[in-house]
């Protein structure tokens, strides 16, 4: 179970764990955390939303088009479904390969297409109010469900 | 039947997370259209759909049994 | 203390712990391990041996280099020194910033100045010998002290 | 006095890992040329060298009570 959303706290070291081969030389981790400030806004706490079983298939996807790309390459993402609070863990990528440039990335790929293909959404609350985040580049609140033209990647 | 999904702001606009229509042998791009007309849902023009779980474009023709859900941009990561 | 030699086993999430910070939306962590096979020889273990004021020293120092280039970014690494069994980790570097694209870049920025100016190296053990690898692209056994030219970047 | 660290293959070679040398207001390079002429100490050319924790060059003037460490191309990480 290389890929999968968990409702309680990630352990990161497990994610680890899943990827660590004796032939792996380089592991690197990807660790998104709730941050409190965004653009001036101070963010109370966090509830991510998830097609489960869809989600968990498109990340089994990322996993295979890294292994496609990096042939040698071992991936596992956990990502944190509910409630989260400020600096608790939304994510972890952790990818291993044998030498470290890959391993950059690879992880790098993995967290791009998380936020273009995998279907988990952010309602951040604030003190005045709360908003589903609705672009995946996570630059724009969308409470419309109609993202801006121009946005650009974080 | 379809069985249709709402998610985020899609399922907070409408109120339910899922609805059953009879849509046997309709495009996704049909679907959508009574999805307006019926429950005044918005903005389904930038959603993604997914039919059974994976991606689908408004060509994509419906049968019964089908599992449709409308995937607003994501936000994980 | 974020930068340091450890001759216990490395426990990642410490590390993880000292760049935690409210505002630190992405921390990536690079892990080097010990790798089995090294093109096609098969090593047994490993010690590393550092100068270890002056590794302490240049740590701080590539901790200071990333804060200049990344003022957001919180650095921590841990090198182990000592003996090393196949899979053990032998450096975690985390880094922590507000958006993601950095912290990949000053992590990956911190493994490479780490192979070119941290006092540490690094004594393989085989089947039929050992070698200090020495030069710091880990490309070149290097038992004489004199790297070959033309050595590449791995 | 000068007290000189030798690490990895220069330690091996020499078969200590310090040494004290009177080289008062010598250069490096100079340091260098006795260890090599002294001790046979090969290689020093492509070594690094630290006075004090800190990378010197080979002008790098030494006075009594300086640590001189010899700095083989480093494989850490």
């Amino acid at each position: 179970m290389n890929f999968n959303l968990s409702k309680e706290p990630i352990v990161i070291q497990d994610v680890i764990d899943k990827v660590i081969k004796r032939n792996a030389g380089a592991v690197t981790t990807f660790i998104g955390t709730v941050r409190e400030m965004t653009k001036g806004k101070k963010t109370l706490f966090l509830v991510y939303e998830a097609y489960e079983p869809m989600a968990i298939k498109k990340l089994e996807q990322i996993g295979a088009e890294i292994k496609e790309r990096w042939p040698d390459a071992e991936t596992a993402i956990t990502h944190r479904v509910g409630k989260l609070d400020i600096t608790d863990v939304a994510v972890v990528i952790a990818v291993s390969t044998p030498h470290r440039n890959d391993a950059y990335e690879a992880n790098r790929y993995a967290i791009e297409r998380i936020k273009e293909i995998v279907p988990i959404w952010k309602k951040e609350h604030w003190e005045d109010g709360e908003t589903w985040v609705g672009n995946q580049l996570e630059t724009v609140p969308y409470p419309t469900g109609k993202p801006k033209e121009g946005d650009i990647r974080d | 039947m379809i069985k249709v999904l709402l998610f985020a702001q899609l399922r907070d606009e409408l109120g339910k997370e899922t609805i059953s229509i009879e849509a046997n042998g309709w495009s996704v791009a049909e679907l959508k259209g009574k999805m307006k007309a019926e429950y005044q849902l918005g903005g389904l023009e930038t959603v993604m759909t997914a039919v059974n779980e994976e991606f689908a474009d408004d060509d994509t023709i419906l049968s019964d049994g089908d599992t449709v859900a409308f995937i607003p941009p994501v936000s994980g990561g």
